[in-house]
């Protein structure tokens, strides 16, 4: 399915109408920072690329190149007591919410002092104690009734807190999506589901995932607000959102939010997309980069200077050299770490007999040469 | 309180009482509501604590399950009733993903219960019998319990959901109504991972739970007869085992007989004789043997699903058996 | 939700266009039959409750009192080479299929020589070899997929065969429900879906299941045809699923089909309704019963006689008399046909070295006093 | 043909062999037709066979294995891959409930092949790692096949694909390339339940399945060296489990280690346990211990998850205890 370069922000159900948009109230800061997000999150990957090359990511390393618009804008809309439910391209969401790239460096590279010391991996993270986003697992759907849940404790202690969580175009075929968000469509819960349109689920496109025109075509099913917005227009993007949020807020239930995008990298960084034409990819880039988008807007509606783009650019560096360095310093986990935390109560686990020495043990058997060759 | 309640009713008055001990508390599921459920276990529950906290749900099990997980992330401690059991299984990636890795991957607290009526003798043909518990067992982050008396019932009931993880909760439904008993008093606590010594000998020990342990019951009666002295030890919490009571029933007999009522394969005797292989290989004078049912989807009439599942005279023929040897 | 008396067909998607119904194409004949089958079943039924107060039923008793228009009418679209998958609500559709009220009442009454040899209750049996509909099971939406795999075969094979599948209201909140209709959708499956709509899922009304209005708003977020009908027209329902069946056999796909009905009876025999007010069950006795509907358009329109009606009945009974003696006549299962035919190889699982003589096992251990009472 | 193929490509060519004998055998799955599979298992399959016959799907784990269960019905012989076996927890309800009682309680036959990457020892964290054959084993009317050796995988696809039952194909990712060697000549068929003794030995047995398998080789090796004789039994076949062959080991060494990659508490170990001891009680000279994973989800950081599964020097220490006994 050859997509087009552009996609144009229709919206259904509710419309945003263009004489007062809520990005209207976004001061120059806030466009600024709507920027910086966008930046961070784009040289922070590349930055994760170069250690990956390097060998120094532990697994595989997932992009959103071309698609930070959608997290960030959206994640912009969000006050910091709500809670983001972020997926692996997603990145740009949880860097709003206040996770750091010290963070993201030590996850990747699978450190004893990253936020999961060790145990999950790339950004399977979160934070509820503070900045209020949830660690994602891989089963695709899944986060989906979790974040009804999350929603519903919200509304049954008449706290103003509202819920966001994506999902992608390959998710929404899963069962879990349908489940959650029904759930959340009976409850009325605040919670404003993105579905993530960026033409792929992997090497699948979209039209051998639905036979649905569009994805904002499901929320009449589910009986809740739907809105399909041009996901690479970063205001585009925050004013949805922010109507979605507003519309939680108020108790007015769920809104399925369609982003159009499009995923210029494979599915993983080892994936060579033989199967997106060369073409439409080169489209995109040259045509709709968000971040190329943005700050032509930036200059010429808020004419922001290329001293202000360069200093902003030269702290997102340092920022992320700092990080990298600090990263690559952090230990491994202790092995014996493993062990601890499964249960509240017990909250270790007893080391299993036979296993007396942990380094010995992994030292003498780490990819013996009986095992054959390893060619990848 | 000298009236008996059943188990039914231990279980009802457990949750009762925890609601109104913390408002935090709450249950969802299928028909719970004004309803009372397939079995009526919450009736009255909505009536006494509203329509916020006895939630009606639509049909999906992994939906509510999921809800549960997050409210339980933000503080809330949410009991899910699944109209029976088997359905759980629609619910298998949510809570052996999910919700059992929750703490361990991400320090996200998941204090939740999952409870239905599960078990067969009761002709609930092949969807309306199971007892998935050993579906669960390898599934770190997960807690199960499956009691067979009413105050067990009770005091389980409350202890899981206090406790800071999800617990499963089977509840056997040919005992919902059939056993009864006082209710000891007060805040009636019965702590998860100790087994009870259901009644106590010296010849052959029999290790059970649930509904079986009352045909091991009716057994040892039987034997006892016949001048055999059975030890029953009813686990009452699967996951995790008690290990001690395991341990020290089986070095004072000698002699071990399992006996569930799920399937023989892949049941969880199978971890039990493991435990006890390795523990105490040295005081055994015989194999340890099991006493399940058969191999097959649990069919429904009557003279096959009694074929099928466990019987008393099936376990008064392998502890003669154990003794003999 | 108190729900109207009566339902407008209203059809979205596709309509029928009222000058040429498929179902004007039905003989006086035809329409005889789909009266004997509502009939039939609703005769079979009140048999079915009589046995069950004389405790011959094991288990529990489901009826389709007031929805054997939807079950007849639909299920009459078909061709005998068409496979259908019933609920529980649906003996009608199997009659129509061939199913004997022999073969139900062995079932319900768990006779060695039922369909399913007394492993399997009430109507949860099939014939795939000539009859074509297949045994469902309990876990509700589970039937969907496997009828996308089913009518899958029939695409890929390039057989001329069409699936129809139910599913209740309640039903549709199962994330299988959802996988097997958007796999469906997406293979453009020869497969009709029909959403029984009956206002309750169990005690649950359909508010709670869904905020949807309708259910036939899914079928757009599937890219699938929607349609809507009055379900307690016998009609109506021959109409909209002969179209949808003839779009599927065009090569044109899935068709969502709601039907508008309403269970007038607990969701079981021992379900005492409490949650339906008494007033909507007698409203849609009195002015929705399907099959007096459809005797008034019978006499109005077609002259059937009072002698035809009575001749009907007679067979029906006559018919059910019969089977019930050779039911009541059947022996249970041999205990040990209960070890055969979990696989095809090995045929027979050993027995279990425990059980010696069966017989005295059951006798002994059946309901022993020690158990306590049993008050249910 | 005397080239070497991959445990990987064995697999690839048992289907193509298969799909080119049987029009019937299909393939459906995500990701799997012109991109070949997140592993490139199915590569070139769609070009060989067509867009009819190898089905790129939805991310829909039960509905693709409920339609594949339809189809199977009809007289199709579906495969279907799970990208990541992980995700078989999706269809577990589709898989325990629906497929694996079809033929029970309908007679209806339910040939197909559920296939996917498993396993550990890659750095792929608790969700691209798993384990769960445990979790299927006591359910009636499914199989369970789980090889070690490409030759092995080879056979006993072929055999899957021919099963006139559902089975469940694990698949080790570790060894998907790491593993090969020249196919035996012709149509080479692995009979599903039947063990290989990979290493023949006297003083103690192995029994263990898949990665494990070349772990146990490499502890014997070493063994060997202090004189201590190890017989490696390969199990190939979960369910139905080769009890002959268990019996025989164990009546031959007297000794008995279990080795498996998945959790401790409940893994299949405890089973093999159960029939070991009920059978060969008496040929028993220590206990049966087991070597296996610690009871935590699989940690991703390399020195967690080489802490928590199971390694060689594991083996050899367990050996060791066993003989000192
Ligand atoms: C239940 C489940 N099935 C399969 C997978 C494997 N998988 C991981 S990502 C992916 C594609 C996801 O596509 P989409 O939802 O569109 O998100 P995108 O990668 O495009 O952001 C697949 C199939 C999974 N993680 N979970
Ligand atoms: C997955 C699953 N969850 C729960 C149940 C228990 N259950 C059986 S029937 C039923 C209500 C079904 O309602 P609906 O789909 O509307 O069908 P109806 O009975 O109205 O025809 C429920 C909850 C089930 N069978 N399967
Ligand atoms: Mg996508
Ligand atoms: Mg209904």
């Amino acid at each position: 399915m050859a997509r087009a370069g552009t996609s144009p922000a229709r919206s259904k159900a509710t419309s945003v109408a263009k004489s007062s948009r809520p990005s209207d109230a976004l001061s120059r800061e806030q466009r600024l920072s709507l920027y910086r997000y966008m930046r961070l999150t784009r040289v922070l990957e590349e930055r994760l690329v170069a250690l990956y090359r390097q060998t120094k990511v532990v697994g595989g390393l997932f992009r959103s190149l071309g698609q930070e618009a959608d997290a960030v804008g959206s994640a912009f809309a969000l006050e910091q007591r709500d809670v983001l439910s972020p997926l692996i391209r997603n990145l740009g969401a949880m860097l709003v919410k206040g996770a750091t790239p010290l963070e993201v460096l030590r996850q990747y590279m699978a450190k004893g002092d990253s936020p999961t010391r060790g145990r999950e991996l790339n950004i399977h993270f979160g934070d509820t104690e503070k900045r209020n986003f949830i660690g994602q697992i891989s089963h695709l759907g899944d986060m989906v009734p979790v974040m009804a849940g999350v929603t519903l404790s919200f509304k049954m202690r008449g706290e103003d807190r509202v819920g966001l969580v994506y999902i992608g175009d390959g998710a929404t075929s899963t069962g879990a999506f349908h489940e959650g968000i029904n759930f959340a469509g009976v409850q009325r819960c605040p919670l404003v589901v993105i579905v993530e349109n960026n033409g792929y689920a992997y090497s699948t496109p979209t039209h051998k995932q639905t036979a649905a025109k569009q994805f904002v075509d499901k929320a009449i099913g589910y009986g809740i607000a739907g809105v399909q917005a041009d996901g690479n227009d970063v205001l585009a993007v925050y004013d949805v959102t922010k109507e979605a949020v507003d519309r939680a807020r108020r108790g007015e239930g769920v809104t399925l939010v369609e982003l159009m995008t499009y995923r210029r990298k494979g599915h993983a960084e080892h994936d060579n997309q033989s199967y997106q034409p060369p073409s439409e990819i080169e489209k995109w880039a040259l045509e709709n980069d968000p971040i190329d988008r943005f700050v032509k807007v930036l200059r010429e509606q808020h004419q922001v200077t290329d001293e202000e783009f360069a200093s902003i650019e030269a702290e997102i560096v340092a920022l992320i050299d700092t990080a990298t360095d600090e990263a690559e310093a952090s230990p491994m986990p202790e092995p014996t770490d493993a062990l601890v935390g499964v249960y509240a109560d017990p909250a270790v686990i007893p080391p299993l007999w036979f296993r007396e020495s942990v380094r010995s043990a992994v030292d003498s058997n780490e990819r013996p040469a009986s095992w054959g060759t390893y060619d990848g | 309180m000298t009236v008996e309640r059943t188990y039914l009713e231990a279980i009802r008055d457990a949750m009762a009482e925890e609601m109104a001990r913390d408002e935090n508390v709450f249950i969802m599921g299928e028909d719970i509501g004004a309803f009372g459920g397939a079995f009526k276990v919450t009736d009255g529950l909505q009536a006494q604590f509203g329509e916020s906290r006895v939630i009606d749900t639509p049909i999906s099990e992994a939906g509510i399950v999921g809800a549960a997980a997050g409210a339980a992330h933000m503080g809330m401690r949410p009991i899910v009733e699944l109209q029976f059991i088997d359905f759980i299984s629609c619910a298998y990636d949510m809570l052996t993903n999910y919700v059992a890795t929750a703490r361990y991957r991400a320090f996200l607290p998941c204090p939740m219960v999952v409870r239905g009526p599960s078990g067969g003798y009761v002709r609930g043909g092949p969807f309306h019998s199971q007892n998935p518990e050993a579906a669960f067992l390898h599934t770190p982050g997960l807690k199960i319990v499956y009691p067979s008396t009413a105050a067990d019932a009770k005091g389980l009931m409350k202890a899981a959901i206090r406790d800071e993880d999800c617990v499963l909760f089977f509840e056997h439904k040919y005992l919902y109504r059939r056993v009864k008993e006082v209710m000891p008093e007060g805040d009636h606590v019965v702590p998860i991972g100790k087994a009870r010594i259901a009644r106590e000998g010296t010849d052959v020990s029999i290790i059970t739970y649930a509904a079986t342990v009352w045909r091991a019951l009716e057994a040892a009666e039987q034997l006892a007869a016949e001048g055999i002295s059975v030890e029953v030890l009813d686990l009452r919490s699967l996951l995790p085992m008690d290990d001690e009571a395991i341990q020290a029933t089986v070095r004072k007999t000698n002699r071990l007989l399992i006996v569930h009522e799920d399937t023989r394969t892949g049941g969880i005797a199978g971890e039990i004789t493991a435990r006890v292989s390795e523990t105490c290989f040295e005081w055994l004078d015989a194999p340890i043997l099991r006493v399940t049912a058969a191999d097959v989807p649990l069919p429904y009439s009557p003279p096959l699903e009694d074929y099928v599942l466990p019987q008393t005279s099936d376990i008064v023929r392998a502890v003669r058996r154990l003794v003999a040897y």
